[in-house]
């Protein structure tokens, strides 16, 4: 009709918005309610951890890279460390390994739960969300007992672990297990049954086999379209070579199905870690290691909540290493929303972007100022502080 | 196929205690091994600065006071420490652990983030020396 | 057992391209081939079904000096496509200089590659020909021309914020 | 009971103005309360809606680019004061109303509509994306839920053969409680009161996680606080309908504390037990089911009624 009508009508979410707990730009360009077109725009946390990296030594970025991430810190940490014992011709002892591989399950369990109460709260389900984060409590209550910290449990050492674990421990950590998969069960029936809630998630944003394929999704969201992606299985390493895991698939590829994956591959991490608490050999928990790591290039993947993490480590044989790429999981997923989105309700957006879990763990801590009466400047870190004590004095 | 599935934890929720809580006035105890403010003994420290090296967040200054004699003095930064523990693992000596005291930080002052380990007399020493004008002591960076 | 099946039927594929190869790992294998020869080779690995695109990984090799200050060896840039067969990783490896540093887009054969080559040419100033989309990803809209933070000669903008100035001054 | 009061007072003070307010807070906090213990949270303390409605009336209002500036202002008040006028029609709290004539359940519930409308004005008026989205979200609830509110709210009408509240209120306190006689109109009652006022499940309008706040997104200061408090009017006014139509009408105070909470565990309960509707299904699920069974109950009344009278 008239050139108004035309004109295209664009809805951002992001980078500040309520359905998103950290900051990505999505606009999607709807019609009525019916959206049809999406672009993402990331890096508003960039915080140049791979260049950061390059001017620390191993051990610094262990922890460095742990903090890529605040919701699976341990897997990150795990794929760094694994890596560097890798090109340094290291072996952990294997009680280690069983103690990164019972933190690395720990923290799906948690990052699930997690990711299970954001997803209830975007489809408005605020009872569900504050009921799974209720129990998501006790799986954090057990990494602070074990760890000595909710977030950041800093496992890890380079060749081992930091922390071993008693039979007391052991036999809180079995109980709850048991307390979990109760509840685990409970929630698998409500979303599996509970009208309002499948109404939000039955045949939305359904990814077939082929496009999970062809846009290299990983983890949970190609495991829920059928694609037998999952680290773990594919090429066990660390612990998991010992206790193996099975890999959890659906066929249907909508959100129901991506819920049903997460919700079973629970039940499966519950399983190993009784299974590990079981098993676990005594022993040694760590070996040495140099501080100059020999050169060399060594790729390293693990299986995080998300899906797969790698790693490409080059070392130049000094204490530095010379690059450090990271790939996380959800950079993979976001295509996927881009290519589903077309079509569906805007309300149906919020669920979508939760569906894939996205975590947004990127670079640089860089500000840019834009001011009506100034050019826009770039400010780094050191700037943007002494601009802040400036301001404020 | 059902509808409010939910019902019988609304019901029980209800009638049982909440799971959240007052947070100033209730406070849970720290569990046991939680890695809170770090605490240094001064007295079996031989200096070999490898806490220093390795600490990811530079929280940790260990200032030589008297090399031959091992007396040094820490300045510790709880404000940059991300409490890794990686210095309590590294130490030889066992001369720092991290207590599971302190587990609130906010503060309306930057003076409680410089702490002082070391005797009395050496911190004296250290910041009297500091005090002084033309001699400075390496600045915070 | 499988894992040489694997790796052995792609490296029969790209056999043709291979300029250099290297077997790091059991399960790693690393190809170096010549930028006009990227495409076809990574079409045929797609064509088969031989894995999944992981990620495009930027290297930078900076200029080797001597004591005059004099170029021995030109800087280059060095793009790693990471592909996943299973437990297997073949990486095919480009080389390209400071001075021209072009290589042609996957993204018609791999849709999903965009977001790394997008990553690729911010930080590393990669020239990825016919690549769909040339926004800036992750750095901010403002960043200035022809600086590439992940290159080892990059310290700290600031720095280069006023070198420039003073440049430009003179 | 009759009070005769100076009709100012009973504008300003009570039942209208300065107590309605109050009380509309107090069940703000009520609703927040029972819904945080069935999310099993501790909630927040009695003064908290208070807290909120004086520190947001004390901030600064901020009025967007683009706007029509008294539009901008005027609409919060004219939703208030719709709200606040109908609660002059209804016997709150066990008095009788303020004013009553034949027929003004239907200005009451014109009135009360007053709202809705005002917020999807109030949405359109503005530029940004997600208030226009709100608006148009609000104003179609609206549409799919006043036709089924009104209907059920019309089988006691028709039961009492009166559209006067306060006698349709004394009718059902002599009869058996409606609820038993009338149960889907009741149910539809309450859904759409909940659709009406934008409570969870129903609250796709204001559905933070797509569109921030929906239409009040631009809003800050007094006119967030005014829409607030006209939305707990709204609440208050609502729930004593349905009392008054369902169970059993109010002759005395504590009957109306004690039935006002019980119905209002009903709809805290339901705020919490289900996933929000998206706003088609919302829209469709009213008048596929519905404005379809309110018909049906009405239908039945009616041939009830006319059964009667041929008995009789």
């Amino acid at each position: 009709m008239t050139e108004a009508k035309k004109e295209k009508f664009i809805v951002p979410i992001g980078p500040q918005h309520p359905a998103l707990k950290e900051p990505g730009n999505f606009e999607f360009t709807v019609d009525g309610e019916i959206v049809t077109d999406a672009t993402v725009r990331l890096g508003f946390v960039h915080r140049g951890i791979e260049k950061a990296c390059e001017t620390r030594n191993y051990t610094q970025d262990m922890y460095l890279l742990e903090r890529v991430c605040g919701i699976c810190s341990h897997v990150h940490a795990t794929a760094f460390v694994l890596g560097v014992e890798k090109l340094a011709g290291v072996q952990a002892p294997p009680r280690a390994e069983a103690i990164r591989v019972l933190a690395a399950e720990l923290e799906r369990i948690h990052s699930h739960l997690l990711w299970f109460g954001v997803a209830a709260h975007e489809a408005g389900f605020d009872t569900l969300f504050m009921y799974t984060w209720r129990d998501r409590e006790v799986v954090m209550d057990i990494l602070e007992t074990l760890s000595g910290s909710r977030v950041h449990y800093s496992v890890n050492i380079l060749g081992g672990v930091k922390i071993d674990i008693d039979q007391k421990l052991s036999d809180l950590i079995k109980k709850d297990m048991d307390f979990l998969e109760e509840r685990t069960e409970h929630y698998m029936k409500v979303v599996t049954t509970d009208e309002t809630f499948l109404g939000r998630t039955r045949g939305i944003g359904t990814l077939s086999r082929d496009r999970a394929k062809l846009l290299g999704a990983v983890g949970p969201t190609a495991r829920a379209s059928g694609v037998k992606r999952d680290v773990r299985v594919n090429a066990p390493y660390s612990g998991y070579k010992e206790f193996p895991v099975k890999m959890v698939i659906d066929q249907t590829g909508d959100l129901e199905a991506r819920f049903v994956v997460r919700l079973k591959e629970l039940y499966e991490s519950y399983r190993l870690i009784r299974e590990i608490l079981e098993k676990i050999q005594p022993g040694e928990i760590s070996t040495r290691i140099k501080r100059k790591i020999p050169e060399g290039e060594v790729i390293s993947r693990v299986e995080a909540p998300r899906g797969e993490l790698f790693y490409f480590i080059k070392s130049n044989g000094t204490e530095m290493p010379d690059r450090v790429k990271v790939r996380t999981p959800s950079l993979c997923n976001w295509g996927t929303i881009t290519d589903v989105a077309v079509g569906h309700k805007l309300a149906d957006m919020p669920m979508l972007l939760a569906g894939i879990d996205p975590c947004f763990s990127c670079n640089d801590r860089m500000v840019e100022i834009r001011s009506d009466s100034q050019p826009s400047q770039m400010m780094n870190w050191d700037g943007l502080r002494k601009y802040g004590i400036e301001y404020y004095k | 196929m059902a509808i409010g599935v939910l019902f019988g934890d609304l019901v029980k929720a209800f009638f049982t205690k909440p799971a959240t809580q007052n947070y100033p006035f209730t406070k849970t105890i720290a569990p046991e091994r939680l890695r809170g403010k770090l605490v240094y003994d001064p007295e079996k420290c031989i200096g070999c600065m490898l806490c220093m090296k390795d600490c990811p967040s530079n929280a940790i200054e260990l200032l030589t006071v008297d090399k031959i004699n091992k007396r040094f003095v820490m300045r510790y930064h709880p404000d940059r420490c991300v409490f890794c523990a990686q210095c309590v693992q590294l130490c030889r000596f066992n001369c720092l652990n991290m207590s599971n005291s302190l587990w609130e930080m906010a503060s309306t002052s930057k003076e409680a983030f410089e702490v002082y380990y070391g005797r009395e007399e050496d911190i004296a020493f250290l910041l009297e020396r500091a005090a002084q004008p033309g001699i400075n002591e390496p600045p915070c960076e | 057992m499988e894992t040489i099946k694997f790796l052995e039927s792609g490296k029969l594929i790209l056999e043709k391209w291979i300029e250099r190869s290297q077997t790091t790992e059991e399960n790693r294998l690393d190809i170096w081939i010549s930028t006009a020869n990227l495409k076809p080779a990574v079409q045929s690995l797609v064509e088969i079904r031989w894995g999944y695109l992981i990620t495009i990984t930027g290297l930078d090799i900076p200029p080797v000096r001597d004591q005059d200050n004099n170029e021995l060896q030109p800087g280059q840039l060095e793009a790693l496509y990471h592909f996943a067969n299973d437990a297997d990783i073949i990486t095919i490896r480009v080389k390209v200089p400071y001075s021209k540093p072009q290589i042609d887009s996957i993204c018609e054969i791999i849709p999903s590659a965009t977001i790394y080559e997008r990553e690729v040419i911010e930080l590393f100033g990669f020239d990825l020909l016919n690549t769909p989309n040339t926004e800036k990803l992750i750095l901010p809209d403002s960043w200035p021309e022809g600086v590439y933070p992940l290159r080892k000669s990059f310290t700290n903008l600031q720095d280069l914020v006023t070198s420039n100035k003073e440049q430009s001054n003179d | 009971m009759n009070l005769s009061l100076h009709p100012l007072i009973l504008l300003l003070v009570f039942p209208g103005g300065l107590f309605l307010m109050n009380i509309g807070l107090l069940y703000e906090w009520a609703d927040r309360k029972l819904v945080a213990r069935f999310q099993s949270r501790v909630g927040p303390r009695w003064f908290q809606p208070f807290a909120d409605t004086v520190k947001l009336l004390a901030k600064e209002e901020i009025i967007p680019n683009g706007v029509h500036k008294f539009m901008f202002q005027a609409l919060p008040i004219i939703a208030l004061t719709g709200a606040l006028t109908a609660a002059l029609y209804i016997p709150m709290f066990g008095f009788e109303a303020a004013f009553s004539f034949e027929g003004d359940l239907i200005v009451a519930l014109y009135m009360l509509s007053m709202m809705t409308l005002s917020i999807g004005l109030a949405g359109a008026n503005t530029l940004s994306r997600f208030t226009i989205i709100g608006a148009t979200r609000a104003l179609t609830q609206m549409f799919s839920y006043e036709a089924p509110f009104l209907l059920a709210l019309l089988g006691p009408a028709i039961a009492a053969g009166t559209w006067n509240i306060g006698k349709i209120n004394t009718f059902t306190g002599e009869n058996i409680w409606l609820i038993l006689a009338q149960p889907i109109g009741f149910i539809i009652a309450v859904v759409g009161l909940m659709g009406k006022l934008e409570l969870p499940p129903f609250d796709a309008p204001e559905a933070e996680t797509e569109i921030v706040a929906g239409a009040l997104t631009e809003y800050s200061g007094r006119g967030l606080a005014l829409f607030h408090i006209g939305k707990n009017v709204e609440l208050v006014i609502g729930l004593t309908l349905v009392v008054i139509f369902y169970l059993g009408g109010i002759a005395n105070p504590i009957e109306f504390i004690l039935k006002s909470a019980g119905l209002f565990l009903v709809v805290s309960a339901l705020q919490s037990m289900f996933a929000r509707l998206r706003i088609d299904q919302t829209v469709g699920l009213w008048w596929r089911l519905g404005a379809l069974m309110g018909l049906l109950q009405l239908l039945a009344i009616i041939f009830g009624r006319y059964l009667g009278e041929i008995l009789r």
